[in-house]
């Protein structure tokens, strides 16, 4: 019942988007070449399926994608969490990350061709880079939003040092480190494209880039779609993951 | 699209920061002297996707552009025309110091700014010769100015690619010139050229005739290796004295007609290379008029 | 009465005064307090809200130090919080990422038990409390009372020597509260654990303790001293017990009038 | 005292960059072109400023991103009120939204030229992109979340439709609102660089991609250092901006 | 009560039932309840925690509908909810954002009334509850018991025919309970506004009230109807006030017994 109706409001939007589409194009008179109707888009979509490309795309960009994230928020947790509770050094540390966060990552293209050359290493890097920020900063402040009542439980019962990391602090600045990874999964496959561009001679945001070199439009629009799709499906499962930790850890509903 | 040509008199053209587009440098430079009181306005973009995404969609008059990806922007019609080269030559293979020869390459990987380029098609054929299939090397496409420094890492053995970049990575001392493109293609190695729109030339002939003029006249004066020259070129191009005169050295820009023959023979090697099915025909896509009115 | 003033003295404080900075100025929250509670002793301190209890309980528990003055529990000063005094918190600061049983036996992990034991202990005390058939329930799944059940739990399985308590009742309904405070004198009975309770209820107050603090607020003083006369178990509706909340009542009254309550509430 | 710690911890982790870059130079030998020493950026810097090149980038990014992000601000909080309040509408536009959210506004950019063209406008439209989505998504949701007590109170007071969404369903929402407009400065600043490489002629995000182009990295990171800092500052003053409604609208601290 | 009783009926319930879809199964919440309140009565609503108080409260209020029986309001059947019955919540509901003042003042907006009279009339409502000096004052800057005063004065200001109050003094420690329920029963013989309460505060609800529904849980039913026969004001520690208390705990002490309170804890 449910899935049925979110499937209807879908199809609903679809149609909405695609006349609105064919609309712009019927009263704007583009060349095809520049605005590229839906139907040739289609078949765009129909061919890179059907050549198998888009599957290997997709697959690439979901590795680096997975690569560059995963090992963001591995690290970013993991020093969130120490310079969570070191006040002083992360003072020190606070200044250098606020001015680093709001550089885009591709402004230190020429430094990560320098240091990690060409290939899978510069797009799972700016992923990384896009993925650390949001997750250290929520991390910190989540450490440093914690009830304080658990901390003086925990000196109360005089738990050790790391059980109350990884048992109290953790778990309880979780629900707040999760709305980081949230955000991060989001904004880190907006650089998938940004990524793509240095070197790669694969992945959706190669397609997008080698399309638009080509003046492939279609190809393009077609790339754009499926970054969309994915990054919507990636964002539901990170949905469902906090929800299943959530459900681990008794937290219903919330 | 709706061409938006410049208010009154002003010329809009694009142009990538690079040696090749010295003509446009030396028409602004002496726009007042060549142009009498019509305005050009350049345009610099950062990368080829851009400046071709301004010039289909009609933002900007003209361009200074890859010959091939122009041909391709026509044949998917696009109403422009090409009306004079950018240059002639210019275009090194610059390699590691320990690349040698063109065997050393196998198997190594070789950057390109874009497939749809001379620098491509020049890699092609320096394989060819050398009895290398275009697969016997890695390909990449990458931005122009992390190639020097990909090359100085070691992430790429060489790279083909515009002025003044073969020269920095030379200056930078982080490979040599392995070939030069004349040593494969002489006079037939087309790069770049001046695409101007076509509703641009419609609706204002006059404008274009002498803007046309202008550049071919700016041409010669870029060409000529005197301070004066040196110290224009330098106004638009911010690299080193060292890394210019090198550059400047590999390129000519005295005679800027497209000739039918090596025009022919580029469009045949876009479809041997299958990077293009139906490139424009001469009739099609050159315009050189020009050149016979001045002649 | 004549036995407690024999016994030993567990919690001992002198001339404690707390000051805190309030925009960069001390302020004084407790001032000049006094008292000792006797091994054995359910001692309850009782007052308006904001006038210090909380602080004065947190000095008790070794969680602040008095700015000045004196503290000593079981002849020792107090320095930092310790197992041998555990404090009950008003919202019971379980953690709602662990099951009742995991709640308990986070606390008996510094005492380096094996497994079984650990089990063990916190079965025993999570049986006390009358929630053995909800083990493996998240606090969430749990009412307002039971969550507390499990705090008691919790508190009682380090085998402390005193129990603090921070309102411990407030946030259940009227018929939840009288339960537990019954269920709490059955436990005190049976473990022996003295109980030091803080609160704004009067009923509550005399219902459990053997003294009740009165406290005044700005700064917080200790008013009063009432010693509750009444055997246990009290009978709410009890003339005697409504001699007591009389008493208690008239004293806040009469502070009503001096301060003129209007302008606190 | 307080600002005199702050710029005492500022100044040492100052310090601490500047020696580890030293370091990576001393040690790893690169060119100079290739990595420049702190010292050169520092020139790099002077030199922007002494030739007033550095003023005028930054007014120009300054415009185009106030241009983009209010305007941004505005039509997504006012779609975003209207939005929260109609379920059924909102299920048709959220799966659109959800498509196109995790798309980078530059995959956008062949479309963005042809209906804005080039200089200020891409830079504008893509910022406004970016700062769009953030902004709709916390308002429709904090909508969704308000205290379902103040509707009720409305309904009880029999308050009207117009008064409801501002005198009540705004402010009730706008903590929530604030913290997408938060989120939003920092995502939209980052595309800064990527909106001023569509043809723009000047701004720090043209700035860094021409001195790329030119190899002169000591001017691309000068360029790097002055989008930190202004984001940066961006960032301070929308939360100074926050506090202040938060004072005018009686919220203390939190 | 004989002149009550000739009083006309302002709410009335007949066979009112309320079932919510529980995991897609319906759950009597409300069953078969009958009740009349008449003009100028204080009804109180005593139950658990969970019995269904707050749910049958929204029913009269209008903000949710039975689902069987009927519900009238002043003889007509209710339907949304109105200006004529106010509803008074646990949290108070002030508008975090507006002072006092503009708390009051946007109860009055519908009455389309020109500025000074808007003001006026706030004002007067504002001197009722004695926060005339807290006029500018945003709720956060006020203590519990001042909040719930600007809630009692907004809900006043509209001169509503009744005043919905669903445990209005739980979250207020014991002293400002006491005192705001003598200011209640002042400004309620000053306005003659008709009061129905809910609450799990058994003294709460025997001090105030001219009548008392106890409620079970499960599905909530209203057990028994208590008229308090006692002058007001009334004494909290006079023995005809124990007599009523003793009378509503053995109530519930029955019930206790026989669904087994430790299993509804
Ligand atoms: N850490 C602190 N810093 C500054 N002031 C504090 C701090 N803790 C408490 N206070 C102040 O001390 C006073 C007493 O607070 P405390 O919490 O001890 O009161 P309380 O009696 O427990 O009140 P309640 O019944 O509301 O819990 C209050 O005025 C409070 O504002
Ligand atoms: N909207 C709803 N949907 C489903 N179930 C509800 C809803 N509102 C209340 N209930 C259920 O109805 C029952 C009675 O709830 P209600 O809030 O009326 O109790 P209450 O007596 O007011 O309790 P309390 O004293 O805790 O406020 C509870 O079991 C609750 O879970
Ligand atoms: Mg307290
Ligand atoms: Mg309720």
């Amino acid at each position: 019942m449910k899935y049925l109706s979110i499937f209807m409001y879908a199809t609903v939007s679809f149609l909405l988007v695609i006349s609105a589409w064919q609309l712009v194009i019927f009263f704007g008179d583009y060349p095809e070449a520049l605005l590229p109707s839906p139907f040739m888009v289609f078949q765009g979509i129909i061919s890179l399926i059907q050549d198998g490309t888009l599957f290997e795309h997709v697959r690439v960009s979901l590795f680096r994608f997975f690569v560059g994230y995963l090992s963001a928020v591995v690290v970013a947790i993991a020093l969130g969490l120490i310079l969570g509770r070191t006040t002083r050094v992360w003072k020190v540390i606070d200044p250098i990350v606020q001015v680093l966060r709001p550089v885009a990552p591709v402004a230190w293209a020429p430094f990560i061709v320098l240091w990690f050359g060409i290939g899978n290493m510069p797009a799972i890097v700016i992923i990384f880079i896009a993925a650390f920020f949001p997750v250290l900063l929520s991390t910190v402040s989540a450490v440093k939003k914690i009830d304080k009542t658990y901390l003086k439980l925990a000196q109360n019962l005089e738990i050790g040092k790391s059980s109350l990391l990884l048992k109290i602090i953790f778990p309880a600045a979780f629900p707040y480190i999760a709305n980081g990874l949230h955000i991060a999964v989001g904004t880190a496959w907006i650089f998938l494209v940004a990524g793509e561009m240095i070197g790669a001679q694969s992945g959706l945001g190669y397609l997008i880039v080698d399309s638009r070199n080509a003046l492939d439009l279609d190809l393009v629009l077609a790339g754009i779609f499926f970054i969309g799709i994915l990054g919507l499906l990636l964002d539901k499962s990170i949905g469902l993951f906090e929800k299943w930790v959530g459900k681990q850890w008794g937290v219903q509903g919330s | 699209g709706r061409p938006t040509p410049g208010e009154n008199d002003v010329i809009r053209i694009g142009h990538l920061p690079i040696t090749h587009a010295a003509p446009l440098y030396f028409t602004k430079e002496y726009e007042e002297e060549l142009l009498n009181g019509a305005e050009i306005e350049l345009v610099r973009f950062s990368s080829w996707i851009e400046l071709m995404d301004a010039l289909n969609a009609g933002r900007i008059d003209g361009a200074s552009v890859l010959f091939e990806l122009a041909m391709k922007a026509k044949e998917r019609g696009i109403g422009i025309s090409a009306v004079a080269l950018g240059h002639r030559e210019g275009n090194a293979i610059v390699a590691s110091h320990d690349v040698d020869e063109v065997a050393d390459l196998k198997g190594e990987t070789v950057a390109i700014p874009h497939t749809l380029s001379a620098h491509n098609l020049l890699l092609d054929e320096m394989l060819q010769r050398e009895g290398m299939a275009y697969e016997d090397v890695n390909v990449v496409e990458m931005p122009p100015p992390e190639m020097p420094a990909a090359l100085s890492e070691g992430r790429i053995s060489s790279y083909i690619v515009a002025e003044p970049f073969g020269a920095l990575g030379v200056t930078l001392e982080a490979g040599h010139v392995l070939y030069q493109s004349n040593e494969f293609c002489p006079d037939s190695c087309l790069c770049c050229a001046l695409v101007l729109r076509d509703d641009f030339m419609e609706e204002a002939p006059e404008l274009a005739d002498q803007f046309v003029e202008a550049y071919l006249e700016a041409g010669v004066r870029a060409d000529q290796q005197t301070e004066e020259s040196l110290a224009a070129h330098s106004n638009y191009l911010n690299v080193t004295d060292e890394a210019l005169e090198l550059s400047l050295g590999w390129i000519t820009y005295e005679d800027l007609s497209i000739g039918e023959e090596e025009y022919e023979h580029l469009r045949q090697r876009l479809i041997e290379m299958q990077l293009s099915d139906q490139p424009p025909t001469y009739e099609e896509f050159i315009d050189q008029s020009y050149f016979e009115e001045e002649r | 009465m004549g036995s407690i003033s024999e016994q030993k003295i567990l919690v001992e404080l002198r001339n404690v005064d707390k000051e805190f900075m309030k925009q960069g100025l001390p302020e004084k929250v407790l001032s000049g307090i006094n008292f000792d509670v006797k091994e054995g002793e359910f001692v309850s301190i009782l007052g308006k809200s904001g006038c210090g209890k909380s602080t004065l309980l947190n000095l008790i528990g070794g969680f602040d130090q008095p700015t000045r003055g004196e503290l000593h529990f079981d002849g020792m000063p107090v320095t930092k919080p310790t197992r041998r005094a555990i404090m009950l918190f008003q919202f019971y600061a379980l953690l709602p990422w662990r099951s009742v049983l995991k709640n308990v036996e986070i606390a008996l992990e510094p005492e380096g038990l094996s497994k079984e034991e650990s089990r063990e202990r916190a079965m025993k005390y999570i049986k006390l409390v009358g929630l053995e058939d909800s083990l493996h329930q998240f606090p969430s799944q749990l009412s307002g009372g039971m969550q507390q059940r499990v705090a008691i739990a919790r508190a009682l399985s380090i085998q402390p020597e005193l129990i603090l308590m921070d309102e411990p009742f407030a946030a259940l309904d009227t018929f939840t509260r009288y339960y537990l405070q019954d269920e709490l004198l059955r436990i005190k009975e049976q473990e022996g654990t003295n109980i030091i309770l803080v609160t704004h209820d009067i009923d509550e107050a005399v219902y459990l303790s053997d003294r009740v603090f009165i406290m005044d607020a700005n700064p917080g003083t200790i008013r009063k001293r009432i010693p509750i006369q009444l055997p246990k178990p009290r009978d709410r509706s009890h003339s005697d017990f409504q001699y007591y909340r009389k008493w208690i009542l008239d004293e806040f009254n009469f502070g009503q009038k001096l301060d003129g309550l209007e302008f606190n509430i």
